[in-house]
């Protein structure tokens, strides 16, 4: 397991965001975003279609570059880290859409993660973890399967079995559960409860209310780019912009 | 090369001229390979095809060039139809890469080289129309209709073929077919129809770049390899899949041509061009047009 | 009739590529060489039959085709493809056999090996980097009153490369100033900005070396553009000599000093050669290959000749008797009297330089008539007088 | 609006419905259907419930020609006119007065918004009128007039299903076909697509085929059910009350194992 | 719980030993039969298997970069090119045996491939592909204009007398040839088994995915293109010997971009024995071609071969022999 970073004291934040934005030709999809999240905490990040939440996840994970603010991770500043560079830190994402290695099968899949974002990579267990992960997804039958042969919750699902094998110290599950039924929505929200057990903080990144509601610490909504509320799930809920913003009547 | 308004001139006509016709060469890439992404690296001999056609038709028949390329290109039309009918059968139907479907271009190429060697020979051969041999002079910048002609036509046909791609639905189909082949059924049109129509139109247009390429100079069978780099080069910097863009990006390359071998020496023009694609690239990587 | 197996004459040749069109010249006229020997009976009462493969313009592949010749098909002779690259290419091969190397157009391509069984049919002489321009700036000297400036042009290959390097040593010794000195790319299709920038400098003589594609685009650009001032215009412009670029071309040629290996002119009647052109020519036409046959045809066929009259007179196949009668004897062939000097070029160098005069019209014809292409140089075969200025000449 | 009151008036005459019988499907080994029955009549709103990798999907791919039966039949009547689609290519299908959205929204991600919207009325029945089209469109998502100009790509999720409804109906269609239009969007917007759904279905006088996960939302606007288990058809309801009351629908969604 | 699956088949997959001793014994065994039979055989023979290596060297090489990690690169002949000529300058400034002529044209077109990678950086996909095209175009332009490497004039390369143990340096070039060809097949089976090979195929399926699992794509683009090019560089560097006088269009000859991806392709880009068989099929068949068909039809031939292989035999023989065993089975 990963240890924890000499720069980092208790207490302070795993993640710290601070002013970010970003730009889009003239249209600003984050809007100097402050945005912090504590060691093993759960936050729920909401808002309406096109607030900006995937952006936001992009330029957090490194595939977007903002154009201000900077972004810590484990004391240290990240703004400037590869996107592979922070994965193997520790902060990990799933894609919104799947995005699987398709000429791989799900073991590979999953064993790339453990290959390339783990610190001392397991050479040798490195397909037993493989299948533990993917038993952990319910997706171990399938272990020799190409992704192509896979419906669109079994993507999501490997999708989140891939970060989970960066094993993360803070997991970032964009949209992870649309398209599941509610059992299944259970089924990933307890996965996710397990990982935060194990210490791993999660952003959940969801518009299935009840699991961001079940789930959720604390809540972030984004309006158009910028933050508009933070704090105490059922506070947020009776917010009345975020109400009228986002969850209407 | 001493500086002179007359030759910076005459060297920037130029180079608009040859990006007429370098935009002919390149539209039908940008169809087939900017939308349908078909590595069609056998355009430049479907060009070639054309240069011999027209050459056929004014020698052994009488038939001004420019007529009779438009005819052939009707024909070119269709064979492209049935050629990418072929295509799709062989390579997209099984989902192939467009890898597989490159080493077939490849060998397209060299048959048709082959059979152009075949049955025309292996000379040079040029057509020479009195009345293009004419040059304008307007100031001291020189047009002659040679170079001229054939730009006029190749801009004239590029921009018909954006109108025709913006403004109808055959057109919008074309476009979108390459982006999501399935999806464009959904809107009632058969995407497999739509680029064989597409491709058609490459190679319609081929046809009618190799007429304007024998007016312009001398050509042989081989002779097309040396536009693959050009053709494509073009088509990237223009942004792939824009017809706009590969009609800047044409001016870009012949008025960048033609300004270096005026005043840096010629020998240095493939470098410029060539350059300058790959710092469009470094830079922008979409090229100029890219969405 | 004989029951003797055939003598084997071996090649690789360019059939496809960019060098295809010499190398199917060559071919033809080779072929109707063995051909007539065959009437008369083959060589050594023995039939001759050639055996080639397709180079396709690629050097790459020569190397194999010459050892595939000699160790597998045992061929009894060599002969080399078109151009110096084929030949090099094949060189070390055909050493290491120690075979007799009758070679066609290799510019001073036994310089570095030093063969002494290499023969070389081009007409350059012993220095060929020299002698190649020597006759256009004689010719451009000639004139009155005498050009000050010159402006050197030519593409980015080996043969235009040597003759610039040659042309401007002969234009320093001759006095010129050298006002233009570049090269320009071998896709290059538009020429007129190059002609506008030599333009630009004035020059009195325009020196092109240039290879077919190129020389055409040359000549159409300097009509297009116009070449007011200058007085002579022209040089080693490859593929002038081939029917295709001159019917295409027709009257813009006129004025054109150009160089050439053979024209029709009454000083080169040398015997057969009209007999030979006549045969060259109804075969060349149905296959599409060049239909006038004066630039590399004869010399072809005067290379097997040689190589065939070396047989009969030794008597053998042996190639150091062969090498030694070559290096030894004056050969009266279809392309004029050869005999070989140092590493195996002709002794007396034979480059012509040619102004095209009096065409009209694209016909083909009129270029197999006397008068077209009027020899200036060398002295020996001269058959009119330069034209100029290169206005006046064009008219 | 004025240009679906003949529709309207002309579905009611003449009829919009598809009827499936004994279907089996599947992905060549892997068989997903098996002996389904279904139908759905003109002016009705059927909702096709079902959790994940039940074959909801499917089965609307086989009603819209994307995956071929092994056995069984699927026919549809436009305007009182039978057509079998099993033997038809999708774009006939969509060309027959069919459309689809679907499952992922698949828009042509490099053109404008406008443009995905044109090539909506690529059917000639509904290229003469793109114009009144296009501006229903705007007028219903006011979002992606907004947007024109923007390339489908780079939109969120939810205004690219905004973008996938429009462009379906920019077709003029009799049959709407639904695959789960609530998947990735706000709670505000799915209520709201939701609704959207039935007033085009009012405006236009649809007839609509809907798979849709979200249980209580998708029953808002049905007028019928089916659940699909594994394939089968577990429940076929004729009235929303009695599909919220099956025990079948309270253990697949309200989690009550 | 780990334990639970170690019984599982795919469990069992751990990836095999990089290296393959096989391989070297091969090429060992292969190396000593040549030198047995130096004198017995023509020449000929020994030129047409250096051609038919050459290209084992050059598909092997393409695939590194092509087919593992799905970076088509066009400008093959560039990098063969630059390795002729870095034999042909060194041999102006101080004749060296070949051997270190190699290694060294291995060291620059080693250093082009990573600076192509570095300039390359953002590209995917075809905008990579073009980019090496233009660069082979930029770099003969340099090269037409470096008088010292003899510019658009060409070069010489004279052989030197062959040593013992060899019959003739057409031999010697023959065994170099040979074992270039079996380092740089070990190369591509290294890769292949190891974790880069890994890393390059998840870059080839999803460039961004792979990163946020922490493939650090850079770095290992540009150790491909790295490997790549200094192999691609490797087979160009005895070229010079091979035919005496390198001009540049000889150096940057269309028929080795040609062939370099359309031999990895007939073969098959996934494993490393796809290229090679490639590569001597239709390095053989050109050869035999040459020699039998005496007229432009051969390369008419070549193209219908091509045509014909890959619309018959898309996934190449790789694919062809896996599904046929999977029909077994
Ligand atoms: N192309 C395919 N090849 C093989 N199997 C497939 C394919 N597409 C889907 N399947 C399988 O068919 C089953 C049904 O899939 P389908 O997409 O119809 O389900 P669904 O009810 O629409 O579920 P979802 O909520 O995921 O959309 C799934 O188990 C899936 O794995
Ligand atoms: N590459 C891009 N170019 C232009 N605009 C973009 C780009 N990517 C995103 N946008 C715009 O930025 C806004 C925010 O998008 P984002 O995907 O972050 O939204 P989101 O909150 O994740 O929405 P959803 O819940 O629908 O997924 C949207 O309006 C989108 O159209
Ligand atoms: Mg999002
Ligand atoms: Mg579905």
């Amino acid at each position: 397991m990963r240890l924890v970073s000499p720069h980092q004291q208790v207490g302070q934040p795993i993640l710290q965001a601070k002013g970010v934005t970003k730009r889009f030709g003239g249209f600003t999809a984050l809007d100097s975003v402050d945005f912090t999240v504590a060691p093993g905490e759960r936050v729920g990040l909401i808002g309406p279609n096109g607030s900006g939440k995937s952006t936001c996840v992009n330029c957090l994970t490194g595939a977007l570059t903002p154009e201000e603010g900077t972004i810590t991770f484990q004391g240290q500043d990240i703004t400037k880290l590869a996107a592979w560079q922070r994965a193997r830190m520790g902060l990990v994402r799933s894609f919104q859409i799947p995005r699987p290695f398709n000429k791989l099968s799900l073991m590979e899949n999953v064993q790339v993660p453990l290959r390339f974002a783990l610190a001392e990579a397991p050479p040798e267990g490195s397909a037993n973890r493989a299948m533990e992960i993917l038993a952990s997804i319910g997706l171990d039958s399938k272990a020799d399967w190409s992704p192509k042969d896979l419906s669109q919750v079994e993507l999501r699902k490997l999708e989140l079995g891939r970060a989970l094998a960066a094993s993360p110290r803070l997991l970032i599950a964009d949209e992870s559960m649309a398209g599941l039924s509610d059992s299944e929505v259970d089924e990933i929200v307890e996965l996710l409860e397990r990982l935060n057990a194990d210490g791993i903080a999660i952003i959940l990144i969801e518009h299935i209310m009840r699991a961001v509601m079940r789930f959720s610490q604390r809540i972030v909504v984004l309006v158009a780019g910028k933050k508009i509320a933070d704090g105490n799930p059922h506070e947020v809920m009776r917010h009345e912009d975020v109400e009228r913003a986002y969850l209407g009547q | 090369m001493d500086f002179s308004w007359d030759l910076l001139l005459n060297a920037v006509a130029s180079g608009i001229m040859l990006g007429g016709f370098y935009a002919a060469v390149a539209v039908g890439i940008t169809i087939a390979f900017g939308m349908l992404d078909i590595v069609n690296i056998a355009h430049p001999a479907f060009i070639i095809l054309g240069s011999f056609l027209a050459y056929l038709s004014i020698n052994s028949m009488g038939v001004d060039p420019f007529f009779a390329a438009m005819l052939f290109a009707v024909l070119g039309f269709f064979f492209g139809r049935y050629f990418y009918r072929a295509y799709y059968h062989f390579f997209e139907k099984r989902g192939d890469d467009s890898l597989q479907g490159l080493a077939f271009f490849f060998g397209i190429m060299f048959i048709v080289e082959i059979s152009l060697v075949l049955i025309f020979g292996v000379d040079y051969r040029l057509i020479d129309l009195p009345y293009l041999a004419k040059t304008y002079e307007i100031g001291f910048v020189q047009i002659p209709l040679r170079l001229a002609a054939p730009a006029v036509v190749g801009v004239l046909m590029v921009l018909a073929i954006q109108l025709y791609l913006s403004k109808t639905f055959t057109g919008r189909a074309i476009q979108a077919v390459a982006q999501d082949l399935e999806a464009v059924r959904f809107v009632g049109a058969n995407p497999i129809k739509t680029k064989e129509i597409a491709f058609g139109i490459a190679v319609g247009t081929a046809i009618i770049a190799g007429m304007l390429l024998i007016v312009i100079q001398s050509v042989e069978p081989s002779i097309g390899r040396e536009f693959i780099g050009r053709a494509f080069a073009i088509c990237v910097l223009g942004g792939m899949a824009s017809l706009p863009g590969t009609l800047v990006a044409a001016m870009i390359l012949g008025v960048a041509e033609t300004l270096t071998s005026t005043f840096l020496g010629p020998s240095w023009s493939p470098a410029v061009a060539f350059g300058l694609l790959l710092l469009t690239l470094a830079f922008r990587p979409a090229g100029i047009f890219g969405r | 009739q004989s029951a003797e197996p055939p003598i084997r004459i071996g090649m690789g040749i360019a059939m496809s590529g960019g060098l295809a069109a010499f190398g199917k010249s060559a071919l033809l006229a080779m072929q109707i060489w063995a051909e007539d020997q065959n009437a008369k009976g083959g060589l050594l009462g023995r039939q001759i039959e050639l055996v080639y493969y397709d180079d396709q313009s690629n050097p790459s592949v020569v190397p194999g085709i010459y050892a595939k010749l000699i160790d597998v098909d045992k061929v009894d002779l060599v002969i080399s493809g078109y151009a110096t690259n084929q030949i090099v290419a094949a060189m070390p091969t055909v050493m290491q056999k120690k075979k007799v190397f009758m070679t066609l157009f290799g510019l001073a391509a036994n310089d570095k090996f030093n063969y002494d069984r290499y023969f070389q049919m081009q007409p350059n002489g012993p220095d060929a980097q020299a002698e190649f321009s020597r006759g256009f700036i004689e010719a451009a000297l000639s004139m009155d009153p005498k050009p000050e400036t010159i402006a050197l042009v030519g593409g980015d290959a080996e043969f235009p490369a040597i003759a610039l390097a040659g042309a401007r040593e002969n234009a320093e010794k001759a006095g010129l100033k050298i006002v233009y000195d570049r090269t320009y790319p071998p896709q290059t299709i538009e020429f007129a900005s190059v002609v506008r920038a030599i333009k630009s400098t004035n020059p009195d003589v325009v020196f092109v070396a240039s290879y077919p594609p190129d020389s055409a685009g040359m000549v159409r650009a300097v009509r297009e553009v116009g070449l007011d001032n200058v007085k002579l215009f022209g040089g080693g412009m490859i593929g002038l000599q081939s029917a295709a670029l001159k019917s295409q071309l027709g009257a813009s040629l006129n004025g054109v000093v150009s160089y050439d290996l053979y024209a029709p002119e009454p000083t080169m009647k040398f015997p057969g050669v009209e007999e030979f052109l006549v045969r060259y020519r109804e075969q060349a036409t149905p296959q599409g290959i060049d239909p006038l046959g004066f630039y590399i045809a004869p010399l072809a066929y005067a290379e097997l000749q040689i190589l065939g009259q070396a047989v009969e007179e030794t008597q053998s196949l042996d190639d150091e008797k062969l090498a030694e009668y070559i290096r030894s004897t004056e050969f009266k062939t279809i392309g004029g009297d050869i005999s070989f000097g140092e590493r195996g070029e002709w002794a007396q160098p034979r480059i012509l330089w040619v102004q095209y005069q009096g065409v009209s019209g694209n016909s083909i014809e009129q270029f197999m008539e006397p008068g077209r292409q009027v020899i200036l140089y060398p002295d020996q075969f001269k058959s009119g007088e330069l034209k100029y200025p290169f206005s006046e000449a064009s008219k | 609006m004025r240009l679906c009151g003949t529709k309207t008036w002309k579905g009611l005459i003449l009829g919009n419905s598809i009827t499936i019988k004994g279907l089996h499907a599947g992905y060549g080994a892997v068989k997903v259907l098996s002996g389904i029955d279904l139908e759905v009549r003109s002016g009705e709103t059927v909702a096709l419930l079902g959790t994940n990798g039940n074959g909801k999907s499917t089965l609307i791919k086989c009603v819209m020609g994307q995956v071929r039966p092994t056995q069984g039949t699927v026919h549809a009547t436009i305007e009182g006119v039978e057509h079998d689609l099993s033997r038809l290519s999708t774009e006939d299908i969509v060309g027959l007065g069919i459309a689809l959205v679907p499952e992922g929204r698949r828009l042509f991600p490099k053109l404008t918004v406008e443009e995905n919207l044109l090539l909506g009325s690529f059917r000639a029945a509904a290229r003469a009128k793109r114009h009144e089209s296009l501006a229903f469109c705007y007028e219903a998502f006011p979002r992606l007039k907004e947007r024109r100009t923007q390339l489908a790509g780079s939109m969120s999720g939810g205004e690219q299903q905004m973008l996938a409804i429009g462009r379906a109906l920019m077709t003029l269609p009799k049959i709407l076909l639904v695959d789960e239009p609530s998947v990735g969007l706000a709670p505000i917007l799915v209520a709201r697509t939701i609704d959207t759904i039935a007033e085009m279905k009012q405006r236009l006088g649809l007839t609509v085929l809907m798979a849709e996960q979200n249980f209580p939302q998708a029953i808002r606007i049905a007028d019928r059910g089916y659940v699909l288990v594994h394939g089968h058809i577990e429940l076929s309801a004729d009235d929303p009350q009695s599909l919220r009351d099956s025990d079948i629908v309270r253990k697949l969604y309200l989690g009550g194992d | 719980m780990s334990s639970t699956y170690t019984s599982h088949p795919a469990a069992k997959r751990v990836l095999p030993k990089a290296f393959s001793l096989p391989i070297l014994l091969f090429g060992v065994a292969l190396v000593a039969v040549e030198l047995l039979i130096g004198t017995q055989v023509s020449e000929y023979y020994f030129l047409a298997a250096y051609v038919i290596l050459q290209y084992v060297v050059l598909s092997t090489g393409w695939n590194i970069l092509g087919g593992y990690a799905g970076y088509v690169n066009f400008g093959t002949a560039g990098f063969f090119a630059l390795g002729c000529y870095t034999t042909i300058a060194l041999n102006n400034i101080l004749p060296m045996p070949l051997p270190l002529s190699i290694l060294a044209a291995g060291v620059v077109t080693g250093l082009l491939g990573l600076g192509t990678g570095y300039l390359t950086l953002r590209l995917r996909g075809v905008f990579f592909s073009i980019a090496t095209l233009a660069l082979a175009v930029v770099l003969q332009t340099l090269i037409v204009n470096w008088s010292f490497v003899g510019g658009a004039r060409g070069a010489y390369v004279l052989r030197p007398d062959a040593m013992w143990p060899f019959a003739s340096y057409v031999h010697y070039l023959l065994v170099l040839m040979t074992i270039l060809a079996v380092a740089a097949v070990l190369v591509a089976v290294a890769i292949e088994r190891s974790w880069i090979g890994m890393g390059l195929a998840a870059i080839r399926d999803d460039e961004v995915a792979a990163e946020a699992s922490g493939v650090p794509s850079l770095r290992l683009k540009l150790t491909a293109t790295t490997i790549s090019g200094a192999i691609l560089g490797m087979a160009g560097a005895p070229f010079p010997y091979l035919i005496t006088y390198v001009d540049p269009p000889s150096a940057f000859s269309l028929a080795l971009a040609v062939n370099a991806i359309a031999m990895p392709l007939i073969g098959g880009t996934a494993v490393w024995w796809g290229p090679v068989i490639g590569a001597i099929l239709l390095g053989t068949t050109q050869q035999v071609l040459t020699v039998t068909i005496s007229s432009a039809a051969n390369l008419l031939i070549v193209g219908v071969v091509l045509v014909v292989f890959v619309t018959v035999a898309p996934t190449g023989i790789v694919g062809m022999v896996r599904r046929f065993r999977k029909g077994r089975s």
